[in-house]
């Protein structure tokens, strides 16, 4: 019992330093690809200090309410995710679970961004809604390949098959939803190709308009989280996850280092060209996967 | 750059996150906007002092006022400001917000940008180039360290002459004030004035 | 005996409160109200028993019969409560209006008459309970005039047809089998051979699928549903709808039982994978139809026509945790779409319009009318902590294990259509920019927040305990032939992957106040009115700075040229032509009297002919 | 090609003086009231694009001078003027200056019409909305006029603003 309830802290935390760490490495890696020398790797801990020292505006209880939930809402998915060998909450529902409890972030800061009452605002969310819609197809083949490929809802058990049986993305038709995940990623982590609904010089950063000191701060480390979550969920269910925490950190890095290299040289896509991308190619390349991995098995 | 010294973290960490984190409004408010670009991409980079733009105020506490303030954009300037949290700082870019400049005559500029909103830091120079601009950010650092860059603090402390001030340029302002001004209305404050010249 | 005096006391209680509704209304709000609790109290008090009562034999030497089961018990504990609910609520929100005293007996006789309906024993009472129940909720529907006519007028029509076939295949079953008691049909129809067989699901299926709104047989619903006055509509999309879901029930699993049903057809055109299809179809169509919509009880009519495509999902896919998702949605449905209906009508009484384009800010003015709005999106949706998560994750468990994913792929991608349109709900009624004219709007009466209190606390407590109903619900699987669910009060057990709603709910709670203790620590934040909005330096306008028009612009170009409404279009095609067709016909009959003289002469002239020529006679 | 549109102007218009200056500019000046349907003939000759209307404030005279800057841009051969540039200058008197409005013929003079009226002060009859363009505050005697003291100005409304 104690194990558990030390798990149930020490992963948040955790994820929490990874998350962070990443958003500084995005910055210092992106900086380096335009040839300039960024700022250092920890600049997002000082911006999350002075966030945290700086006065701001309110516009109501659900302000507040809508970005605590969502941060929470984060805080479990992480709870679920196996991080190498800890997982603290794996026996009480799998991969669905997992899949509706990643809906408290973005409606957390849509219901806090709404009472924000700003058309900024309203413009971004229902960008970000269509952005999810978008990409939610693909993710959709994709996970439902994996389970039914393993015939289980539960992600500690794909682990497990595929800590014995070799990584998910070796046998064939699984390396086709691994490749349409990876192609989706950017568009889960709400990155530069796909960044329609954070966009600074068009709507001045959507839903973040009226963020301001410890909003702000809770906006990044959600965002923070948001980005070791999807990589978390990428690792576990195609390159195997891991028995120690470490070479889950690695493989989580080279990830996410590739992800980033191609965010960095794409402009961004207009929200109708992202979901037509996003309805097309890793869509295809999903379901292709979905429809072996049934054949497969039948 | 005392950025790496634990201590000074473990000392005041608000002064320095402040100092090692300043987000700046990216609002064009005159011709020394043509500046900006350069010291934000890759041929200056002020990213390596953690000064990046931000596209809202709110997210802000940098203002950078660059260039000649007409009078239209003492407006938006005004607005911006006070939709700006504590401790937020202001930088004056050039002489034209000092003392009007070239435009020292001319009916539409705005003379002393310090009558209206409270300056923190000038820097000369008709524009200045990005190495003055990093200076002033260096100035900056240490008026933070001494305490003395507090426009915000002054700016609280006497608004009713800044309200007074502002509406005695632009006339009837849309917005209410930001802090509560006293009983007296500010505008018979005005004729007051008037009347003793 | 007890079901009986349950019967009596629904419809002689609506009788009173009409005539008690000539005194005074005072009295007659009273004993509609007292009525509907008795009613849940009744229903309560009769859980767990197993009654079979003829009580008349008079009907053509028919005994009619009234049943107890666990199955029709859960579906008559819901029936009085969402029907007291929606009758507190019609308390203030009918005050005003002229025929109250019609309106509430007209409320009482639908909910009388639905609990006839699950209590019938036999198809002779079960048929007679629907044509009433239908001929109400037409009344009701057209009860506020103007458009509400021709909305009512085409929902009896198609519930006519529906009631036309039922009798058809109620007086073949008689023909065949000289029995109507549902419990020996069912032994005798196993007899049967198929064709017969799918000639009785024909029949059946049509009346039973026009009242679920199934897809092809929906197009009556959002006008329906629009034009309702919004207590009823709550009852129309929770209870009504549902008398088809029951139908099906008794159809498919009751009368056919399991076995029966799950060898219908044989491979891929098996009865069960062709519902489960209609069930998919009904989710993504109208789902995407509901987020063009810019009227808000219309969006949630398409939203109803989408969700009843889980429950025919859930009850068509034959495995015992389908089943459990499907007739707990059925409850959840029930739960959050009349909560979502009578929150939609708070509003419509106080701002006297329904249009999403021109709403905005409510929240602060209806603060629990907003609250109770939010609970009933999130139950539509499935997050977590709501009961409607349970029911949608039964389904999706069972659908991929199973072995069918695509169906699972066009269920989660309708849950992702849902999220678009009940955030464009909440959105552009309750959050944004509150227009001048709303500025000081009264806070909505006592009796219409006591509802949506009582509904978004049920949703909650059934999300997060909801061993409670899949107790009720695993009997019922059970009787139907299924072995039983590993039920527990926190989710189902089973290991194939568990569901523990008290560890999520644990771990939520635990999650926000950790962050809620971090963002006091943060530096206070002062509360700013909402025209201190971020404008890029200029004033924020009035009643301009709301941005809710075609709130999904840029998915509208995508989808709209997909989403005509075909079957719609059809069926006005079909009754243009009747029309063109009766017009032809008026030449004949003009009207005047002479031509019929001149007809019956002519005639008579003929028939002399054809005797003088050819002596038939 | 000048020449034939020169001869055409003087032949049609009376009290016209038409100046040919260097490369491809011409100047025309003529009186107040014939100033529209000069603009007209213009027009149908191939000056289809009215770039600028100015005005230059002869305090000594009394009188404004009114400018309409006109270019032509079809390249076709049917058009006289192809590349050529004729400012049309007018003059009218400096107390109460109104002139009728050109929105008529040329549409886009509406915005440049009113910048002369809130700079200038001459009111155009016939202007939908004389309405303040450029500047925030008001001022009692036009701005760009000669007899505007600007150094007064900026003392009288900025200068007595004390400092905080």
């Amino acid at each position: 019992m104690v194990t558990k309830v030390m798990q149930m802290i020490l992963s948040p935390v955790l994820a929490l330093v990874v998350g962070v760490f990443f958003l500084g490495l995005a910055r210092k890696i992106m900086a380096r690809i335009q040839w300039r020398y960024g700022p250092p790797l920890i600049q997002p801990v000082i911006d999350i200090i002075r966030l945290f020292y700086q006065k701001s505006v309110s516009h109501g209880r659900m302000f507040d309410l809508g970005i605590i939930l969502s941060l929470a809402g984060s805080i479990v998915v992480v709870l679920f995710l196996p991080f190498g060998r800890i997982c603290p909450l794996a026996g009480s529902g799998g991969l669905l679970v997992i899949l509706y409890v990643m809906l408290f972030a973005p409606l957390g800061i849509a219901l806090s961004g709404g009472q924000g009452a700003n058309p900024n605002i309203s413009i971004g969310i229902s960008r970000k809604l269509i952005l999810g819609l978008g990409y939610e197809v693909p993710l959709l083949l994709v996970l439902l390949a994996a389970m039914t490929h393993y015939k289980t809802i539960s992600i500690v058990e794909m682990v497990s098959v595929q800590q014995n049986a070799g990584w998910s993305i070796t046998s064939w038709p699984l390396l086709l939803s691994g490749v349409s995940y990876f192609l989706i990623l950017p568009a889960i982590l709400g990155i530069r190709p796909f960044d329609v609904s954070s966009a600074p010089q068009e709507i001045s950063s959507g839903p973040m308009v009226e963020y301001g000191g410890k909003y702000l701060a809770l906006a990044t480390i959600e965002h923070a989280l948001v980005l070791f979550i999807s990589i978390a969920l990428f690792v576990n269910l195609f390159l195997g996850g891991a028995a120690n925490p470490i070479i889950f950190f690695v493989k989580m890095l080279v990830v996410f280092v590739l992800g980033v290299c191609v965010n960095a040289v794409f402009p961004r896509f207009r929200i109708e060209q992202a979901v037509k991308y996003l309805w097309k190619w890793p869509t295809l390349l999903a379901f292709v996967g979905l429809v072996i991995t049934l054949a497969i098995r039948s | 750059m005392d950025r790496n010294q634990i201590a000074k973290w473990l000392e005041a960490p608000a002064k320095m996150a402040n100092k090692y984190s300043l987000h700046a409004v990216y609002f064009c408010t005159g011709c020394g906007i043509i500046e900006v670009p350069p010291v934000i991409t890759s041929r200056w980079d002020a990213e390596r002092f953690g000064v990046i733009p931000v596209a809202t105020p709110r997210q802000a506490n940098l203002f950078l006022i660059t260039g000649y303030v007409s009078v239209k954009t003492l407006r938006a300037i005004i607005r911006t400001y006070e939709q700006m949290y504590e401790p937020k700082y202001t930088v004056g870019f050039g002489s034209c917000p000092i003392n009007g400049g070239m435009y020292w005559d001319s009916y539409n500029t705005i003379k002393h940008l310090d009558k209206y909103i409270p300056i923190d830091g000038w820097i000369a120079g008709c524009m200045p180039r990005p190495e003055a601009i990093f200076i002033a950010v260096t100035h900056l650092w240490t008026l933070i360290d001494k305490d003395m860059a507090n426009g915000y603090t002054r700016y609280r402390e006497s608004y009713r002459f800044y309200r007074r001030n502002q509406e005695m340029a632009l006339g009837k302002l849309e917005w209410p004030p930001l802090f509560a001004t006293g009983n007296k209305s500010v505008i018979d404050e005005r004729q007051a004035v008037r009347s003793q010249q | 005996m007890s079901l009986q005096i349950l019967l009596i006391v629904a419809f002689g209680g609506a009788l009173l409160t009409y005539l008690l509704g000539k005194i005074s209304a005072k009295v007659r709000n009273f004993l509609a109200v007292a009525i509907c609790l008795v009613l849940v109290v009744f229903v309560a008090g009769l859980y767990g028993k197993r009654i079979e009562k003829t009580f008349y034999f008079g009907f053509f030497d028919l005994g009619l019969v009234l049943r107890l089961n666990t199955l029709s018990w859960f579906f008559a504990i819901t029936i009085p409560v969402v029907g007291a609910l929606s009758i507190i609520f019609s308390l203030s929100y009918i005050r005003g209006r002229e025929r109250t005293d019609f309106y509430y007996l007209m409320m009482l006789l639908v909910n009388a008459a639905m609990l006839g309906i699950v209590l019938a024993g036999d198809l002779v009472c079960f048929y007679i309970f629907w044509e009433i129940m239908s001929w109400s909720a037409f009344l009701l529907i057209s009860y506020n005039r103007g458009p509400a006519l021709a909305a009512g007028m085409k929902y009896i029509i198609m519930s006519v047809i529906g009631s036309v076939c039922f009798l058809v295949g109620m007086l073949s079953l008689y023909a065949s089998f000289d029995t109507l008691n549902i419990s020996k049909v069912a032994s005798a129809i196993t007899s049967a051979s198929s064709a017969y067989i799918l000639f009785i699901l024909a029949a059946f299926g049509i009346a039973f699928g026009i009242k679920n709104a199934v897809l092809p047989f929906h197009t009556w619903l959002p006008d329906a549903h629009s034009e309702a006055p919004a207590p009823f509509s709550a009852i129309l999309s929770g209870m009504l709808i549902k008398m088809g879901t029951y139908g099906f029930l008794l159809l498919l699993y009751v009368i056919m039982g399991l076995k029966l049903f799950l060898s219908l057809g044989h491979g891929l055109f098996s009865l069960h994978r062709i519902l489960c299809l209609l069930g998919v179809v009904t989710i993504i169509i109208p789902t995407f139809i509901a987020i063009l919509q810019t009227d808000a009880k219309r969006l949630l009519a398409w939203s109803t026509v989408g969700q009843a495509g889980y429950i025919i999902l859930g009850i068509a896919f034959g495995t015992n945790l389908a089943l459990a998702g499907g007739i707990f949605h059925f409850f959840n449905h029930a739960l959050f779409k009349a909560l979502l209906f009578l929150a939609i009508g708070a509003v419509e009484f106080r701002t006297r319009t329904r249009d999403l384009d021109s709403l905005g800010g409510l929240a602060k003015k209806m603060p629990v009318v907003f609250i109770g709005t939010l609970a009933g999106i999130c139950a539509l949706i499935g997050v977590p902590l709501t009961s409607g998560f349970v029911s949608k994750w039964l389904i999706y468990k069972t659908l991929i294990l199973e072995g069918s994913p695509f169906l699972a792929f066009f269920a989660l991608v309708g849950t992702w259509g849902t999220i678009l349109y009940s955030y464009k709900l909440i959105h552009n009624i309750f959050l944004g920019q509150l227009p001048e004219k709303y500025k000081d709007l009264p806070k909505s009466p006592f009796s219409m927040q006591l509802p949506v209190i009582v509904l978004s606390f049920a949703i909650l407590l059934f999300g997060i305990l909801p061993g409670i109903p899949l107790g009720v619900i695993n009997s019922i699987g059970t009787s139907f032939g299924f072995e039983p669910l590993n039920v527990t009060i926190w989710g189902v057990a089973s290991e194939t992957g568990t569901l523990n709603t008290i560890n999520i709910f644990s771990a939520v709670l635990l999650a926000g106040v950790v962050v809620w203790v971090v963002f006091r620590l943060g530096a206070k934040s002062a509360s700013v009115p909402q025209e201190d909005s971020y404008a890029a330096g200029t004033h924020t306008p009035a009643d301009k700075y709301h941005y809710t028009v075609e709130f999904y612009n840029p998915l509208h170009r995508m989808i709209r040229p997909f989403l005509k409404d075909v079957i719609d279009e059809f069926y006005s095609w079909i009754a243009s032509s009747v029309q063109r067709l009766s017009n032809s016909v008026r030449c004949v009959y003009a009207g005047d009297v002479g031509y019929y003289v001149m007809y019956i002469i002519s005639f008579l002239a003929f028939l002399i002919l054809v005797q003088l020529k050819f002596k038939p006679w | 090609m000048s020449e034939s549109l020169k001869q055409r102007l003087k032949s049609t218009f009376k009290d016209v003086q038409v100046a040919a200056l260097k490369d491809n500019r011409m100047s025309v000046t003529a009186q107040g009231a014939s100033v529209p349907a000069i603009l007209m003939f213009l027009k149908d000759a191939g000056f289809d694009h009215l770039a600028l209307i100015s005005a230059v404030d002869y305090i000594e005279d009394n009188e404004f001078e009114v400018c309409y800057i006109l270019t032509c841009y079809m390249q076709g051969q049917d058009s006289e003027g192809q590349d050529l540039h004729i400012i049309l200058k007018t003059r009218i008197s400096r107390e109460g200056p109104n002139f009728q409005t050109v929105i008529g013929i040329y549409p886009n003079a509406e915005p440049y019409e009113r910048e002369l009226h809130e700079l200038f002060g001459i009111s155009f009859k016939g202007h939908p909305r004389l309405t303040p363009l450029f500047l925030e505050r008001d001022y009692k005697i036009p701005p760009f006029r000669k007899d505007f003291d600007t150094r007064k100005y900026v003392k009288d409304t900025f200068d007595n603003i004390p400092f905080v």
